[in-house]
């Protein structure tokens, strides 16, 4: 189970998961980016922050 | 089958448990009591279970033995009938504040008077079974825990347990909803009045500030700010607390602490999202589930941490935690009668 | 009659401005600007003004000199066109957040980016009557309060003036309505969504921080801890603000303290009462008025006061403020066009 880095919680790579593919970790739903294989390793997509108002 | 009664069945309390039990496998109901309503179908106060069942309430002096009694009676009157229902029953769940505080001269302070028995305060253990779920197993006699303090309890129960705050810096708000203050109608409650309405309910001296204290407390006093504000809402309670860490700890490390504290937990929910439109917990899920979920924010200018965590009042902060009380202490599976997810929308 | 015109006239501060103008007897209204709705009747984004006035919305391109120009704009949209906007009007005075903090360091470091015209910032005053009210008198340029902001500020200004607070522990809670996030829809404002929630909208680093910190600061540096919760409500906001006295004081001492601070001021009303259902400040009551309300409570177990101040968001948060510093502005009754006083029931 490779650590998601915004919570370190468990992420389970898809099987055919290619380099920069995104996906969201389970428990903090942070969209994440592949960006390692070869150890399987994760960086955080970048987000543009919604805008909640004044 | 086990047969368990419920005293005081005509409140939202009382209801919300009588709801429950009818729908539990291993419970055949014997008497619901209601002095008011005596003799009357329980759809009378409880709208919801007409045609669920045919059940009537019955008068006290009219209770039988059973093998769980539950009670659900105003402050103060547990107490004063004590003797009458320790006779009827092995185990006893009461969801009112008379056994909650494990020290007379605590309750004295918040209650403004002597406890009437104080000798059988020792028999009650507190009822919230994430943080004394083997003592409730072996218990006879438990006392649930108010709703707010179950609310702000667990929210902070993780970094209290592990000694990573300041003791006496939290400051704690519990937005809380109209069914919290009961059945009975006041002026504050008409409609026009309380409808929309924001309002400082409890700016200090909150009672449940004691239960808070002795839940959290870890051999050093410590000291929490409660204030309680009611908002446009029927059910539901949802506590804001803002606690100052002791040491430097990193989003990551605050995961691991609430991930090691309630990662087996069939009850908690750990909400902390960064998309979506229920990014923290908000009781407005919550109807009718003995969920809490919890959610916490790191302040990244100060040591301070904001800590949500939101419950049904009248479920995980009454009946749903008195239903999973008895589902440990009659040896069965915790989470018995209580899988409701929610509805969504609502 | 003095001519004031309106950039960015149909979001909800912008429509209750011009609500209030339309009704100032000293004011006639010129242009009002938007660009979507260019040539369109105001009625067609303020429903409540229709039949009232024939307006119509006009576009930047053909705004006019007047007198003194309304900026309702987008945070970062006034500072852009500051230009043109300065060689429109002798006075101005500008609704968004671009001109509100004094440094542009502070501004930095909140709005994450550098202010785009730092020699223009000296040129506003911060718009908060009650604490500027001599500077705004005299002043050509005004940037006025958030609404968080100008809530938590007047409740706590008459204790951080006579620095009886301890400077690093006050917490605050904003509990706000749907209408502070304004006129654009979104996935989380959708009704089945927002309705009945409570939700930890900014639990850390909301902005308003920083006008927080500016406004209360007494030469020494302070910190405020804040948090933004949204509740069911559409116009309001109230700030449950906890601070720790750094020496002994009665309740009536702090009346004493509010009075001095509070007085003579027409829109603040100091409410704590014993009895009835609107004990402590309520936003329900303010809908529409400028005012703000203020009370507060007395923690007996510790050094810790509760002060509750609510206002109108869309009022003394926005529009109403901005009428009452242009009163001060132009010489008039600062009162002038703002004496609603509120709806009972709403």
């Amino acid at each position: 189970m490779n650590a998601c880095p915004v919570c370190g919680g468990g992420v389970n790579l898809p099987i055919n998961a290619v380099l920069s593919e995104l996906l969201d970790c389970g428990e903090c739903s942070s969209e994440l980016e592949v960006i390692s294989l070869e150890p399987v390793r994760f960086a955080e997509a970048p987000l543009e922050a919604e805008d909640w108002g004044e | 089958m086990i047969r368990a009664s419920i005293v005081g069945a005509s409140g939202y309390a009382g209801g919300e448990l009588l709801r429950l039990l009818l729908a539990h496998p291993e419970i055949e109901l014997a008497q619901v009591t209601s002095e008011r309503l005596a003799g009357k179908s329980v759809g009378r106060a409880h709208p919801n279970l007409r045609g669920v069942t045919s059940l009537q309430f019955s008068s006290l002096e009219s209770l039988e033995p059973c093998d769980v009694l539950f009670l659900c009676l105003p402050h103060g009157e547990a107490v004063e009938r004590f003797e009458q229902f320790s006779s009827l029953a092995e185990r006893i769940i009461d969801s009112s504040a008379d056994f909650r505080l494990q020290s007379a001269s605590l309750y004295a302070k918040y209650y403004g008077k002597e406890h009437p028995r104080p000798q059988e305060l020792g028999e009650f253990v507190y009822g919230i079974p994430e943080i004394h779920r083997d003592k409730i197993r072996d218990a006879r006699r438990v006392a649930c825990g108010g709703c707010n303090a179950t609310a702000s309890i667990l929210g902070l129960y993780p970094l209290y347990r592990e000694n990573l705050v300041e003791l006496d810096r939290t400051v704690i708000e519990v937005k809380v909803g109209s069914s919290e203050a009961g059945r009975r109608a006041t002026s504050t409650s008409h409609h026009p009045e309380r409808s929309g309405s924001v309002r400082a309910f409890a700016p200090t001296g909150h009672r449940h500030t004691a239960e808070i204290v002795q839940s959290l407390e870890n051999g050093v006093p410590i000291e929490v700010h409660l204030t309680v504000t009611s908002v446009e809402m029927v059910r539901g309670a949802v506590a804001t607390s803002h606690v100052f860490l002791n040491r430097d700890m990193s989003e990551r490390d605050l995961w691991g602490v609430f991930r090691a504290a309630y990662r087996d937990e069939p009850f908690i929910r750990l909400i902390k999202e960064r998309q979506g439109s229920y990014r923290y917990p908000d009781p407005k899920l919550l109807a009718g589930t003995n969920f809490c979920d919890v959610g916490f924010e790191r302040d990244r200018d100060s040591s301070r941490v904001v800590v949500i965590s939101a419950i049904d009042n009248l479920m995980k902060g009454s009946a749903g935690q008195a239903v999973q009380c008895m589902n440990l202490m009659l040896g069965l599976d915790e989470t018995t009668g209580l899988s409701f997810p929610g509805l969504h929308p609502l």
